[in-house]
């Protein structure tokens, strides 16, 4: 089973040379400390900013340079500024390459819900919505069951949608799947995990074809 | 032109009870901090506030909050913020969420004279609700938008780095985010500045908003600038 | 009869403190020149400049800073550039506060057609129906008469319109007219024009209320 | 990312016959001149050009009207060009004038990813035929727009002041004009610029177009940078 580092460095193996990543808060923004050194990769982060580097050193933090989650962050050399327009316009116009966000539920046909429980203080979409509608290719950052042990990978999400029919990949802490017409498509088992365990933690369509590997990390 | 004022307190001073404000800012980074001092102080009530966020407890727009000064916020992530939840639950504030992309553009929308635009966020959620929709082709396949409204706000009030007596604008790294689409956006627009600096010593090429789209302007002062989530790396 | 000079000279009285204006090509171009020392206005040129200046120095031309006639300019101090998505956007966010442009014929409800002559060579509106179905105010400056002696000011325009119901006020070298519901409405006569001949020149309704006075320039 | 390319012959390379590509500049100010001079020699044909103008004769997209490149023009403004003008007559050459806010506005909407945009622009005009039009309230008045569709653009190619090999560019004076909503437009972005510097070396609070809308950039030689209209006044 995969912890959190375990799901960001899996992740961090869809992203390609030269890509343009927007990666969502929690996971997903753990992701940044596994792309391998020397691939050319910008990191977008839509509050305004292309070209997010690591977190300052202490004393070096400035409150004018934060990212999506409000963490004080850095820049790297050819890093750009803009405003909120210009950034969700470059995200509706599909310039950036791959999307990383975290998910509470994913459907079988790639619908997505992040952002509100009934019955729970709603803090907002911020920009998911935004994000989900427009990206080329989602890959989702999530937990295969909730809690009590139920599958947060279902045939429709019980929770309001974030986005329709937009999710492409989903790395769990049990696999890493594809979304297809036929629904989830098992393509890796975590470390120590059986197809069966998989099988059980999936509660919508699940395609199992051939013999499917254990996922290599590192 | 010399569009500058005094201070906050006579910048605002025309914001009457009821009327719909835009503030810039994003979480906590460039908030206009003394126009929301001013407007606590004067006690402006039942407002209408378009901002991405709502601040937190003690500082930004959380501050008018604690006042009950709001009467409804628009924002894309209001958390961070117990008495906003408070009145949010008991039903004294009014609360209209939005997605973050579409609370930009619906600036722009005004500041550029676009009645409407058109956005695939929210198709097929509950954002969509009562929204006419339609579908264009793009890439070849046909995908549905929502047709989004421009913002229509009496006042915008923004927070730039530095400003000149024309009203023209530049802004700092990340603390850019609404404040420019919100200049374009307002009936009249407000901006504070940390400097302010005789026309002419900004470089042309090099400002974000022009002077045109802001009535008034002064230097601000005393900025707390505070960091919501301080992170850092320890040196090696 | 005013030259085309006195035209732009009775024009520059519209302007006021404060004021953004758009100038046009031809006669508007030349109302800069007589806008009062001292008043503060800001020149819009609408390829993407506030703050135009006058013509360079010779010697001084710079072929990155032309106006919307492509004539090489100046900036002044508090000057801001920007480009044409923009400009166009705070045109028709009617934030310029006056359009001052040329005209071939004007209808007594305000149409405009500036741009096109069947049977010509069409070279194009440019920004004309942009500034025209966005401006606030505009001025017409124009010829009351063509060479043949016909009235430009008409019940309907002839010509392809640039716009439909949008010119506030005419400044021609016989007269100056509003706009109302009821025509054009007789404001002032050039020096020595008579309404007799302004009645002559006009072909669209034409009101006349109480003495006519004559214009006063400089 | 180094998307630096040796000079406009690699970057056009595969600009093809009959595509639709868009060229920057207002008049001949910033217009790609490197580019236009590729365009000629690599001789490809049947293009649709999106530009604002057409050139002069023997300058900007005026050669490749010489040797009949152009298949169709999509323009605010074509005076200025005899050849042009020949060719329009002679039906050789289709040519669509759309207002230049309109066209400005259609380049902003397929960089923002909108599909169509809301004019007042050519509303009651020749322009409005076969168009949709609306209704929208505008400060308390019914008021009609067109919509017009985003432009759909094989190639962008724009030209710069400034930029970087990560394609930030910055632009110069009245020399930005349409080349930032291009450069967003395009499929595929080519900037030529005057000077290209290291990553790092501009300031990225100034930049006018981030990297990500450019796909290849390279330093221009031999700018002839022609005044259109020399206009100048007497020292006193």
């Amino acid at each position: 089973m995969l912890d959190k580092i375990g799901i960001a460095k899996r992740i961090a193996k869809e992203i390609k040379e030269g890509y343009y990543v927007n990666l969502g808060i929690g996971i997903p923004t753990l992701v940044a400390n596994y792309i391998p050194k020397g691939m050319n990769v910008v990191l977008q982060s839509e509050n305004g900013l292309l070209g997010m580097g690591p977190f300052p050193y202490e004393g070096e933090e400035d409150a004018d340079l934060i990212n999506a989650g409000k963490q004080t962050i850095t820049t790297v050399a050819g890093s750009a500024f803009f405003d909120s327009a210009m950034s969700f316009g470059m995200i509706r116009a599909r310039k950036v390459d791959l999307t990383i966000l975290g998910a509470m539920e994913v459907s079988d046909n790639g619908d997505i819900a992040n952002w509100k429980i009934p019955g729970k203080m709603v803090k907002g979409m911020g920009g998911a919505m935004d994000l989900v509608a427009s990206a080329k290719n989602i890959i989702v950052a999530m937990q295969h069951v909730n809690k009590a042990g139920e599958s947060k990978l279902l045939p429709k999400c019980d929770l309001p949608l974030t986005g329709v029919k937009c999710v492409k990949k989903i790395v769990t802490e049990l696999a890493v799947l594809d979304i297809t017409p036929e629904g989830f498509r098992l393509l890796e088992r975590a470390p120590g995990i059986s197809v069966e365990q998989i099988k059980n933690a999936t509660k919508g369509r699940l395609v199992i074809e051939g013999d499917i590997p254990e996922m290599i990390i590192d | 032109m010399n569009k500058t004022v005094k201070n906050a307190d006579e910048a605002i001073k025309d914001i009457q009870d009821n009327m719909t404000i835009m503030l810039g800012g994003f979480g906590l980074c460039g908030i206009p901090e003394n126009c929301i001092a001013a407007l606590v102080k004067k006690g402006v009530k039942g407002l209408t506030c378009i901002s991405n966020n709502a601040g937190v407890d003690d500082f930004g727009i959380g501050l008018m909050l604690q006042t009950r000064q709001v009467k409804k916020m628009i924002s894309s992530y209001v958390g961070e913020n117990e008495e906003f939840e408070r009145q949010m639950l008991t039903g004294e504030l009014e609360v209209e969420l939005i997605p973050q992309g579409t609370l930009a553009t619906r600036c722009l929308a005004a500041g550029y004279g676009m009645p409407a635009i058109f956005t695939p966020a929210g198709v097929g959620t509950e954002v969509a609700i009562g929204k006419e929709t339609r579908k264009f082709m793009v890439d070849g396949a046909e995908k549905e938008f929502l047709m989004e409204m421009a913002f229509d706000a009496d006042f915008a009030i923004v927070k730039a780095w530095k400003g000149d007596p024309h009203g023209n604008l530049i802004f700092r790294e990340t603390a850019r985010n609404f404040n420019p689409m919100m200049a374009m956006a307002g009936k009249i627009t407000i901006a504070e500045v940390e400097e302010l600096v005789p026309a002419g010593e900004l470089d042309p090429d090099c400002i974000h908003t022009p002077g045109i789209y802001v009535h008034r302007i002064f230097q601000g002062s005393n900025y707390e600038k505070r960091i919501e989530q301080r992170t850092v790396r320890k040196r090696n």
